[in-house]
C-alpha cells in the first residue's frame, strides 16, 4: 500500500439514477489523518457521495482511488476490506442483536475461520472470539457505553444508537471512517459528547474521517477541511474559514434557511 | 488488645507479607472492559513497588504528601501503598470536589505529588496550580484525552512505572531499604474532613492507629480472608480507607472496584459482597429504589410483597425489643423467605452479606428495621475520622434499634458533664495537620471530644441522641432533637431531605425536599403533569402526600414521653433541591443547618408567621459554575390546623 | 449435450404436422392460466392494500366453493346460495380484519404472512367441519362438453370460465383505476400513514379489500369446482398462484393476468411436449422453476417497479 | 424467584460468553438432559416412544435446521420437506450401496448431501428476498419430490416406490431396521439432537451467527461492514439443509422404518415452519418448544375429548385439530410474535428480577 499521497481520491465521479444526476463530476481528496466535512443543502448528493465511496453505488463515470490504487468498481465488502467503515444517516444497527454483538459484527472482517472449528467452539475459534471480545471492550470503554453492553440495540434511545453505530464502525479499525450525519437528532449534550468522540478517534487512533453534518457550528469546530456540494456539484473546498467566506457557498447554502 | 509484630508495622510491609504468604490470593478486582479483572497480592505489591520507585525517580522524599484523587481504582490503592512505602503520606481527596475545595486541601497539605485517575482531575489540578505552588508532578492513570497535554508536570502512570523500573536497575536495594525505614508511628494518611463549619481539617492517622484498631474490629466481627468488599465510597472517606484498604491488607480479603458510578448497583449485585458498609444515605436510596420498583409491579404481587415485608418487619421489631414474635408470623416467615426476602436480598446483591454497617450518621429506625428484617445483618457503627472510623459497633446477636452498640476492644468511653461523649482508643488520631488549635480543642490527654450528645445505657450500649450542639429546647422547654425527626421524615421514599427547626420557637416546623424520582413516579401514575422540580414541589397533591408523611411521623412520636411534645406543626416544601454545590449540604450529604437558617431566613420566618405562602428568590449554582436566580412561590401547610379539622388530637 | 438439446426440441417438431392439437393445448393453457390469474388477483388486491401476503387465498377459494356447494346440497336455490355465499365471504372479511389484522397492525410483514398461514389452517378445518370433507360436484349448469371450431376442440366449461375470468379481471382493473375507493386503496398501498392522514379509514379499506378478494375467490371456486370437483386440492392452486405473482409482480393487476396466462400456457406446453420424456407430472414444479429462472433476471417481476435500494 | 445471582461475577470473557452464564441454568439444563436421556427409555411405553417422543426429537432437529436458516439468517424457506427427503433418500442409497458403513456416518453423509442440494437451491437467495425466496424454495420442494418419485434409481427400482431402513448396528446394538427397539432409536435420535443443538449454539453465538443475523437484520449495512452476502447465505442454506437432511434420514431410519415421497410433501415443510414460528424464530430453545408444541397439541386434542367422555368421529377430530391449530398460530402471533421461546425468556427475566417487575 502506498503511504504517500491522499488516502482517498474521487476523480470526476458522476452518479445517475435514471434521468436524475445525483452527482456531477465531483472530485475531491481526503488527506491522511484529516477530518473532512461534507456539507450542502438537502438533496445535494452528500449521502450519494458516501454511498459511492463505500461501493454501494458505482459511478457512471469517474474514478475512485484509495491509497493510490483504483477501486472504482469494488463491491461494499471489498471496500470494507480495504479499511473503509461508515455509519448511516438513519441508524442501521442490527436490532435483533445486543450492543456487544453489534460491535462484534464490526470485527467480522478481521475474523478468519473455519466453520467446523466454529461449530465446536474449540481452539483457534474460541481464542479468536475472545481476543476480538477484548478488542471490542476497549472500544466500548473508549465510547463509554459500558452500561448498555448487553442491551438489545433496538431498545436504545436514538443518541446511544448513533454511538453504538460509531462503535461498530470503529471495531473494524478502519483507515477511513465515513460518518453520515453523526449528530442528527441529538441534543446539545449528546452532540458535545459525539464531537469529543470524533476528535478522540481522529487524534488517538489516527483515523481519517469524512463526515456529513448539518450543524454548522460543529462543522466549523471540528473539521480540518470542508467540501461543499450543491445539486450534485462541488462548489467549494477549503478550510472552514475559507468556506465560510466563499461567495458561492453563501449564495447556495448558508444564505438558504435550513433546518 | 493486639500488639504489632516487628516487620509488619506499616501497611506496605503488610502488603509485602501478603504477597509472600498468599501470592495467588486475589487482592483486588476491578470491573474493566466488561469483566472483573483480578490482581493477586503479589501483583498488588509489585505494582505498588513500581509506582513507589517511579515516585522516587521523580524525587519523592520521606514525609512528602501525595494527593490521591479519583474513583476507587486499584491503581489508586496501589499509589496509597506506594506513597506509604516511601515514608510519604497519601492525602485522598473527594473526586467530585470543586476547584476551590481542591485548591485549599492540596495547598494546605503541601502536596508535592498528585496521583489522579483521569483527564477530569488533571484539568482541575492544572487550573488551581497557581494556588498550590508546592505541587510538582501530576501522575494520571487513564491517558484517554491526554494526547494534547504537554505540561511537563504531567506523567502517565505507565511512564512513571517505567521510570521506576529504571531506578530499580540502578539502585536495586532502594525500595527495600525505604520500606524497612517505615515505622508504626509514621503518619499513614491524612484525611480531610469538610465538617459542617469552617475549613476542612486534615486528620493525621498513623499506621499503628489503623493496624491496631482495624485488627480489633476484625477480631470482634470475625472477618476472614475470604470476605468480598465493594469499594464504592469515596477514597477520601476514612471508612473506605479502613474497610477497603486497611482491613483488606490486614486480613487479605478481596476488594472490588465498580466499573463506574453509574453501574454501582449492578456491580453490587454481581459481586454480592460478604462485608458491606454504607452511610444511611445509601440505605435510604436503596429502600426508595426498592419501593419504587415494587410499586410498578402488578397489584397482586405488590400486595404479596407488602404483606410479607410487614410480617418480617413486625418480627424484626419484636426481636429488637426483646419480645417474642407472634406464632403465625414465625410460621409465615419461611414462606416469605422463599417468596420475598431471599429474592429481594439477592436482587440487592446482599445475599451473601455476613456483616454490614451503617455509619456516619444516625439511620432512620424504619430503614434499619427494613434491611434487618430481610435477613441482612446490618449493624450500626459509631466512629469518626478522628478515631480511625471505629469506636463502637453493635455486637452480632445484640442489635438494638436505638443504640450504636458497645465499644470495640481497646476503646474507652466516658460522658462529660455536659453530656458529650468522649472516647480514648489506640485508633485515636495524632492531631490535625498544621492546626494545633483545633487539635487542642478536640484532643485532650488522649480523649477525643466527639461533639455528640449521648449516654451509656444499663446494658453497656452507647446511645447517641444528636449532635451535642443541635439538641435544644423549644421556647416552652420541651426537648427537641431535630435530626431524630428528620430521619423519621426521610424514611418516606418521597422525602429526600428534611430540615426541622424549633430551637427557642413555640413549635416545630420542617423544610422538606421531595425526592424527584419517587414523587415524579407517583405523580405520573396519577396523571399529574408537571414541568419542573419547582412546579412539582408546589402541587397541592404533593403537599397532601407530604402532609400524610408528616402525620405519620407525628403519630410515631406519641410513643415517646420525652419527644412527643416536639411534633411538627407546619411544613413547607422547598422549591429546589439542597445541593452541595450551593453549600447547603456537605459532600457527604450532611445538612449545613446554620447556612440553611441564614439562606432561607425568609421562609423560616414565614413558617412562624400567619401567611400560607411566601415568595422566594434564590441563587443557584449550575454544574458549569454559572449562577442564576430562581423565583418561586412557596406554599406553607399547617398540619395542626387540618388535624383539628379532621378531629385528631390537636398539638 | 446435443442429444439433450435434440430431445428438448424434438417434441415440437410435429407442431407443424398437427397445428390444431397445438391450438387445443394453447387454449387449455390459457383457460388454466386465467384461473391462476383469478387466484393471483386475490393475492395482489390484498397485498396492494395491506402489504399482507395472504397465504390463505387458496383456502378462501376452497371455502367459498364449499359454502356454495354445501348450501346448494342443502336445497338452496343456486341464486340464493350464491347470494348467501357472498354474504359469508363479506362476513369473513369483517372477521379477519377484526380478529387477525387489527391486533397485528404495525407488525412486520413476515408476522402477518404467518398469521395468514394460521388463517389457512383454520378455514380449512372450519370449511370441512361445516360442509364435510368429501369431494363434491358443483353443477353450474354448463355442460362439461366440447365443440369444434374448425379443427380445434373447445370445452364449453373452460370457455365460459375463461370469459368470466376475463370479465372479472376487467371489472377489477377498472375498479382500481377509475373509482375513488380504488384510488384510496392504491394510496393505502403506497403509504399507510399518508393514507391515514388523508382521512382514509384503514379498517374500512382492509375490510373492503378482503371482501373483494373473497368475491374473486367465489368466482375462482366456482370455475375450478365445476371443472374438477370441490375438494382440498383446490387450496393448493393457491400455491400455483405464487409463480404467477413472481412473474407478474406482487402489486400489479395486469401483471397477475399476464403472469397467469404465461404460466398456464407454458406449463401446459411443457407438460404435453416434454412431460412424457421425463415421466410426466412436471406440471407440479415447472411453474416454480420457470418463475425462479425469471427471478434471477428480473427480481421485480414483469410489471413490478424497479427497486432502488437506499441506505 | 429461584435464581440467586449475587456473587456470580465473571473474571474472564470465556465465562462471560458461556452458553449458560448463570449457575442455576447450568444445573437445570444438565438435569433436563439427564432426565431426557434416562427417564423415557426406562418409563415410557412403546406408544409414547414410537408415536410421540421419537418424532418429536426428529422434528426438533429439522426445526433447528430451518430456524438457523429462517430465524437466524432471515431466509424464508418452504423447502424443508424436500431437503429432508434428500437426506432420507441419500441415506437409503448409502446404506444399500455400502452396507459396511456405520449408520451414524451415513446420517452425517446424508446431511452433507442435503447441504450440497441446499446450496444449489440457495443460490437464488443472492438476488431475491422474502416471499420471492419462499417461492424459490417451493420450487425445490416440488422438484425434489417429483425427482424422487420419477427416478426409480433412488428407490433401488423397488416396484412399490418405497424406501426401507435396513437393519444396522452401532457398537453391537441394533439401531435401525425392524428389530431396533424404540428406546434405542429414541436415545440415538436424542443423542444426535443434543450434539447438533450444541453445534448450532456454537455457530450462532460466534462469527457465523453474527454474520447471519447481520444479513437478517440489515443486509445492506451488513455488506458495507464487510459481510459477503452470497457466502453467508449459502452457508446458512448448507448448514440448515444439513440439519434437515440428517433429520430426514432419521425420519425414515429411526421413526417410520419405510416411507414414500408422500411423507416429505409440502405439508411437512409447513409443519416444520410452524414449529419455528410457534417456538420462536431465532432461538435454539424455540425449535425444541415449537416441535414439542406441534407434536403434543394434536395428541392432547385427540385425547382430551376422550377423557371427558366425548366421542367424536375421526374426521371431525381432524377438522377441529386444524382449526385449533390455525387459531393457536394466530393467537400466538398476536400475543407474542416471537414465540414460546420469548415467552419463556420473559418468564425467566421475571423470575430473575422477582419481586421487581423490571
Amino acid at each position: 500500500m502506498n503511504d504517500a499521497g491522499p488516502l482517498l481520491e474521487v476523480e470526476g465521479v458522476s452518479v445517475r439514477f435514471g434521468a436524475l444526476m445525483a452527482l456531477h463530476q465531483v472530485s475531491l481528496r481526503i488527506e491522511r489523518g484529516e477530518i473532512l466535512a461534507i456539507i450542502g443543502p438537502n438533496g445535494a448528493g452528500k449521502t450519494t457521495l458516501l454511498n459511492v465511496i463505500s461501493g454501494f453505488y458505482h459511478p457512471w463515470e469517474g474514478r475512485i482511488r484509495f491509497a493510490g490504487r483504483d477501486r472504482t468498481r469494488l463491491k461494499p465488502p471489498d471496500v470494507a476490506e480495504l479499511g473503509i467503515a461508515r455509519t448511516f444517516q438513519n441508524v442501521a444497527l442490527f436490532k435483533g442483536m445486543s450492543v456487544l454483538d453489534n460491535i462484534m459484527t464490526g470485527r467480522l472482517l478481521k475474523m478468519r475461520g473455519n466453520v467446523v472449528l466454529d461449530a465446536l467452539w474449540w481452539g483457534p475459534a474460541q481464542r479468536q472470539e475472545l481476543a476480538h471480545r477484548a478488542a471490542v471492550e476497549r472500544i466500548i470503554d473508549f465510547l463509554e457505553i459500558q452500561a448498555i453492553r448487553k442491551t438489545p440495540a433496538g431498545k436504545l434511545p436514538y443518541g446511544l444508537q448513533k454511538r453504538v453505530e460509531l462503535a461498530r464502525a470503529l471495531a473494524a479499525e478502519p483507515q477511513l471512517l465515513l460518518l453520515d450525519e453523526p449528530m442528527a437528532g441529538m441534543n446539545v449534550e449528546e452532540k458535545e459528547d459525539m464531537c469529543r468522540f470524533i476528535l478522540d478517534v481522529n487524534g488517538e487512533l489516527g483515523t481519517t474521517i469524512a463526515l456529513i453534518e448539518h450543524d454548522m457550528g460543529v462543522v466549523m469546530d471540528i473539521s480540518d477541511r470542508v467540501v461543499v456540494l450543491d445539486y450534485g456539484r462541488k462548489i467549494a473546498d477549503g478550510t472552514p474559514d475559507q468556506v465560510r467566506k466563499d461567495q458561492a457557498v453563501l449564495d447556495a447554502y448558508l444564505g438558504v434557511a435550513h433546518d | 488488645m493486639t500488639t504489632i509484630e516487628a516487620g509488619l508495622d506499616t501497611f506496605p510491609k503488610l502488603v509485602r507479607s501478603n504477597a509472600e504468604r498468599r501470592p495467588h490470593k486475589i487482592a483486588i478486582r476491578e470491573k474493566d472492559l466488561g469483566i472483573w479483572q483480578a490482581y493477586t497480592w503479589r501483583q498488588y505489591f509489585e505494582r505498588a513497588r513500581r509506582i513507589a520507585l517511579g515516585l522516587a525517580a521523580l524525587g519523592f522524599a520521606r514525609g512528602d504528601k501525595a494527593a490521591i484523587i479519583g474513583d476507587n481504582r486499584p491503581e489508586l490503592y496501589w499509589a496509597v501503598a506506594a506513597t506509604q512505602a516511601l515514608g510519604g503520606v497519601p492525602v485522598p481527596l473527594y473526586q467530585d470536589s470543586i476547584e476551590k475545595e481542591l485548591a485549599y486541601i492540596v495547598d494546605h497539605a503541601e502536596a508535592r505529588f498528585a496521583v489522579v485517575e483521569d483527564q477530569e482531575q488533571v484539568d482541575k489540578l492544572l487550573h488551581i496550580r497557581a494556588q498550590c505552588p508546592r505541587l510538582e508532578s501530576i501522575v494520571y492513570d487513564d491517558s484517554r484525552g491526554m494526547r494534547a497535554y504537554s505540561d511537563p508536570c504531567l506523567i502517565s502512570l505507565a511512564e512513571l512505572e517505567e521510570r521506576g523500573d529504571k531506578l530499580a536497575v540502578g539502585q536495586p536495594g532502594y525500595f527495600d531499604a525505604e520500606l524497612a525505614r517505615g515505622s508504626a508511628d509514621d503518619v499513614a494518611i491524612i484525611c480531610y474532613t469538610s465538617g459542617t463549619t469552617g475549613s476542612p481539617k486534615g486528620t493525621m492517622l498513623t499506621h499503628r492507629n489503623m493496624i491496631v484498631m482495624g485488627r480489633n474490629a476484625i477480631e470482634r466481627e470475625g472477618l476472614r480472608h475470604d470476605e468480598e468488599v465493594l469499594a464504592y465510597l469515596p477514597m477520601a472517606w476514612v471508612g473506605d480507607h479502613i474497610f477497603s484498604y486497611a482491613q483488606s491488607v490486614l486480613t487479605g480479603f478481596t476488594v472490588n472496584c465498580p466499573e463506574s458510578a453509574a453501574t454501582v448497583l449492578h456491580d453490587l449485585k454481581e459481586i454480592g459482597p460478604t462485608y458491606f458498609f454504607a452511610p444511611p444515605r445509601i440505605w435510604e436510596n436503596l429502600l426508595t429504589n426498592v419501593m419504587i420498583r415494587v410499586e410498578d409491579a402488578a397489584r397482586p404481587k405488590r400486595a404479596l410483597v407488602h404483606f410479607f415485608l410487614g410480617v418480617a418487619q413486625a418480627l424484626e421489631r419484636a426481636r429488637l425489643h426483646g419480645r417474642t414474635p407472634s406464632a403465625w408470623r414465625r410460621l409465615l416467615h419461611p414462606l416469605g423467605q422463599a417468596l420475598v426476602y431471599g429474592p429481594l436480598r439477592d436482587n440487592l446483591g446482599m445475599r451473601r452479606i455476613r456483616v454490614a454497617y451503617t455509619a456516619g450518621e444516625a439511620i432512620g429506625p424504619e430503614i434499619f428495621v427494613f434491611f434487618r428484617s430481610l435477613g441482612i445483618n446490618v449493624k450500626q457503627l459509631y466512629g469518626m475520622t478522628e478515631s480511625s472510623a471505629l469506636v463502637a459497633i453493635q455486637p452480632n446477636g445484640d442489635v438494638r434499634l436505638d443504640t450504636v452498640g458497645t465499644p470495640l476492644p481497646g476503646v474507652e468511653i466516658r460522658i462529660s458533664e455536659q453530656g458529650e461523649v468522649l472516647y480514648r482508643s489506640p485508633g485515636v488520631f495524632v492531631g490535625y495537620f498544621k492546626n494545633t488549635e483545633a487539635t487542642r480543642q478536640t484532643l485532650e490527654d488522649g480523649w477525643v471530644r466527639s461533639g455528640d450528645a449521648g449516654f451509656i445505657d444499663a446494658a453497656g450500649h452507647l446511645k447517641i441522641i444528636d449532635r451535642a450542639r443541635d439538641v435544644s429546647r423549644l421556647a416552652g422547654g420541651t426537648i427537641f432533637a431535630p435530626k431524630y425527626l428528620e430521619n423519621k421524615l426521610k424514611f418516606s421514599p418521597y422525602v429526600k431531605e428534611a430540615v426541622c427547626l424549633g430551637q427557642d420557637r413555640p413549635f416545630v416546623t420542617a423544610l422538606v425536599n421531595i425526592d424527584l424520582a419517587a414523587v415524579g413516579n407517583w405523580a405520573e401514575r396519577r396523571g399529574i403533569a408537571y414541568t419542573s422540580y419547582t412546579d412539582l414541589s408546589q402541587r397541592a397533591e404533593v403537599y397532601d402526600l407530604i402532609e400524610h408523611e408528616v402525620r405519620r411521623v407525628n403519630a410515631s412520636l406519641l410513643d415517646d414521653d420525652v419527644l412527643k411534645g416536639a411534633r411538627i406543626r407546619k411544613f413547607l416544601i422547598l422549591h429546589k433541591e439542597l445541593d452541595p454545590d450551593d453549600e447547603e449540604i456537605t459532600r457527604t450529604r450532611k445538612v449545613r443547618r446554620g447556612f440553611i437558617a441564614q439562606k432561607y431566613a425568609a421562609l423560616i420566618e414565614a413558617l412562624y408567621g400567619d401567611g400560607d405562602r411566601v415568595q422566594v428568590q434564590a441563587q443557584v449554582t449550575y454544574e458549569d459554575g454559572r449562577t442564576g436566580t430562581v423565583r418561586a412561590d412557596v406554599k406553607i401547610r399547617d398540619v395542626a390546623l387540618r388535624a383539628t379539622a379532621a378531629g385528631e388530637a390537636s398539638l | 449435450m446435443t442429444e439433450i438439446l435434440h430431445g428438448l426440441v424434438a417434441p415440437f417438431a410435429d407442431i407443424a404436422s398437427n397445428p390444431s392439437f397445438f391450438a387445443e393445448v394453447l387454449i387449455g393453457g390459457i383457460a388454466a392460466g386465467l384461473m391462476y390469474s383469478l387466484v393471483a388477483l386475490g393475492f395482489v388486491l390484498i397485498f396492494k392494500a395491506s402489504g399482507v401476503f395472504n397465504f390463505a387465498q387458496g383456502v378462501m377459494v376452497l371455502f367459498a366453493a364449499l359454502t356454495l356447494v354445501g348450501l346448494i346440497e342443502r336445497g338452496a336455490p343456486v341464486a340464493l346460495a350464491l347470494l348467501l355465499t357472498v354474504g359469508v365471504m363479506v362476513l369473513l372479511a369483517f372477521a379477519i380484519e377484526r380478529v387477525v389484522l387489527r391486533p397485528l397492525v404495525n407488525q412486520e410483514h413476515i408476522i402477518l404472512f404467518m398469521a395468514t398461514i394460521g388463517l389457512n389452517f383454520f378455514l380449512e378445518g372450519f370449511g370441512e367441519m361445516l360442509w364435510g370433507a368429501n369431494v363434491k360436484r358443483l353443477d353450474v349448469g354448463i355442460p362439461d362438453t366440447s365443440f369444434k371450431i374448425g379443427n380445434v376442440l373447445v370445452n364449453r366449461l373452460e370457455l365460459t370460465a375463461a370469459l368470466t375470468a376475463a370479465v372479472i379481471v376487467t371489472v377489477l382493473a377498472v375498479f382500481f383505476q377509475k373509482t375513488s375507493i380504488g384510488r384510496a386503496l392504491r394510496a393505502v398501498a403506497d403509504d399507510h400513514e399518508a393514507a391515514l392522514s388523508l382521512g382514509i379509514p384503514l379498517k374500512t379499506i382492509w375490510t373492503v379489500v378482503w371482501s373483494v378478494a373473497g368475491l374473486v375467490a367465489i368466482v375462482a371456486g366456482i370455475m375450478w369446482g365445476a371443472k374438477s370437483g370441490v375438494q382440498f386440492s383446490l387450496s393448493l392452486i393457491a400455491l400455483k398462484a405464487l409463480p404467477v405473482l413472481i412473474l407478474g409482480g406482487f402489486t400489479s393487476v395486469p401483471g397477475a393476468i399476464a403472469g397467469g396466462l404465461i404460466i398456464g400456457v407454458c406449463e401446459k406446453i411443457a407438460e404435453v411436449y416434454w412431460g412424457p420424456l421425463v415421466g410426466g407430472a412436471i406440471e407440479n414444479w415447472f411453474a416454480y422453476v420457470l418463475a425462479l429462472a425469471f427471478l434471477l433476471f428480473r427480481p421485480q417481476g414483469l410489471f413490478g417497479e424497479r427497486i432502488i435500494e437506499r441506505v | 424467584m429461584i435464581y440467586r445471582e449475587a456473587g456470580q461475577f465473571k473474571t474472564s470473557y470465556a465465562a462471560d460468553q458461556a452458553i449458560f452464564p448463570i449457575v442455576q441454568d447450568r444445573v437445570l439444563v444438565t438435569l433436563g438432559i439427564l432426565v431426557a436421556f434416562l427417564v423415557p427409555p426406562l418409563v415410557a411405553d412403546e406408544y409414547w416412544l414410537q408415536a410421540v417422543l421419537i418424532p418429536l426429537v426428529i422434528y426438533a432437529l429439522a426445526a433447528l435446521g430451518l430456524n438457523l436458516l429462517t430465524g437466524y439468517a432471515g431466509q424464508l424457506s418452504l423447502g424443508t420437506g424436500g431437503f429432508m427427503a434428500v437426506g432420507a433418500y441419500a441415506a437409503f442409497k448409502l446404506t444399500t450401496s455400502f452396507p459396511a458403513l456405520n449408520i451414524l456416518v451415513v446420517f452425517v453423509l446424508a446431511g452433507l448431501m442435503a447441504a450440497v442440494v441446499g446450496i444449489v437451491f440457495g443460490i437464488p437467495s443472492l438476488r431475491i428476498k422474502g416471499f420471492y425466496l419462499a417461492v424459490a424454495t417451493l420450487a425445490a420442494q416440488f422438484f425434489l419430490i417429483w425427482l424422487f418419485n420419477k427416478v426409480p434409481w433412488f428407490v433401488n427400482y423397488a416396484a412399490s416406490g418405497t424406501i426401507t431402513a435396513p437393519p444396522r448396528t452401532v457398537f453391537g446394538v441394533m439401531v435401525t431396521g425392524p428389530l431396533a427397539t424404540a428406546p434405542v432409536r429414541y436415545v440415538v435420535a436424542l443423542g444426535l439432537l443434543a450434539v447438533f443443538a450444541l453445534v448450532a449454539k456454537n455457530l450462532v453465538r460466534g462469527r457465523v451467527g453474527r454474520s447471519w443475523m447481520a444479513i437478517r437484520d440489515r443486509d445492506i449495512a451488513a455488506e458495507i461492514i464487510g459481510v459477503r452476502p452470497l457466502r453467508t447465505k449459502l452457508l446458512a442454506f448448507a448448514v440448515s439443509s444439513f440439519y434437515c437432511g440428517v433429520a430426514g434420514a432419521e425420519f425414515v431410519f429411526l421413526y417410520l422404518g419405510s416411507a414414500e415421497t408422500l411423507a416429505f410433501d409440502i405439508t411437512l415443510s409447513f409443519l416444520v415452519l410452524f414449529m419455528i414460528i410457534i417456538g420462536g424464530l431465532g432461538s435454539i430453545l424455540g425449535s425444541f418448544l415449537g416441535a414439542a408444541f406441534i407434536v403434543l397439541v394434536p395428541i392432547f386434542l385427540t385425547n382430551a375429548p376422550h377423557h371427558v367422555g366425548l366421542v367424536m368421529p375421526v374426521a371431525l377430530q381432524k377438522q377441529i385439530e386444524l382449526m385449533v391449530f390455525g387459531a393457536l398460530i394466530i393467537f400466538f402471533l398476536i400475543v407474542e410474535p416471537h414465540g414460546l421461546a420469548r415467552l419463556w425468556q420473559i418468564t425467566k427475566e421475571k423470575l430473575r428480577l422477582w419481586p421487581f417487575p423490571h
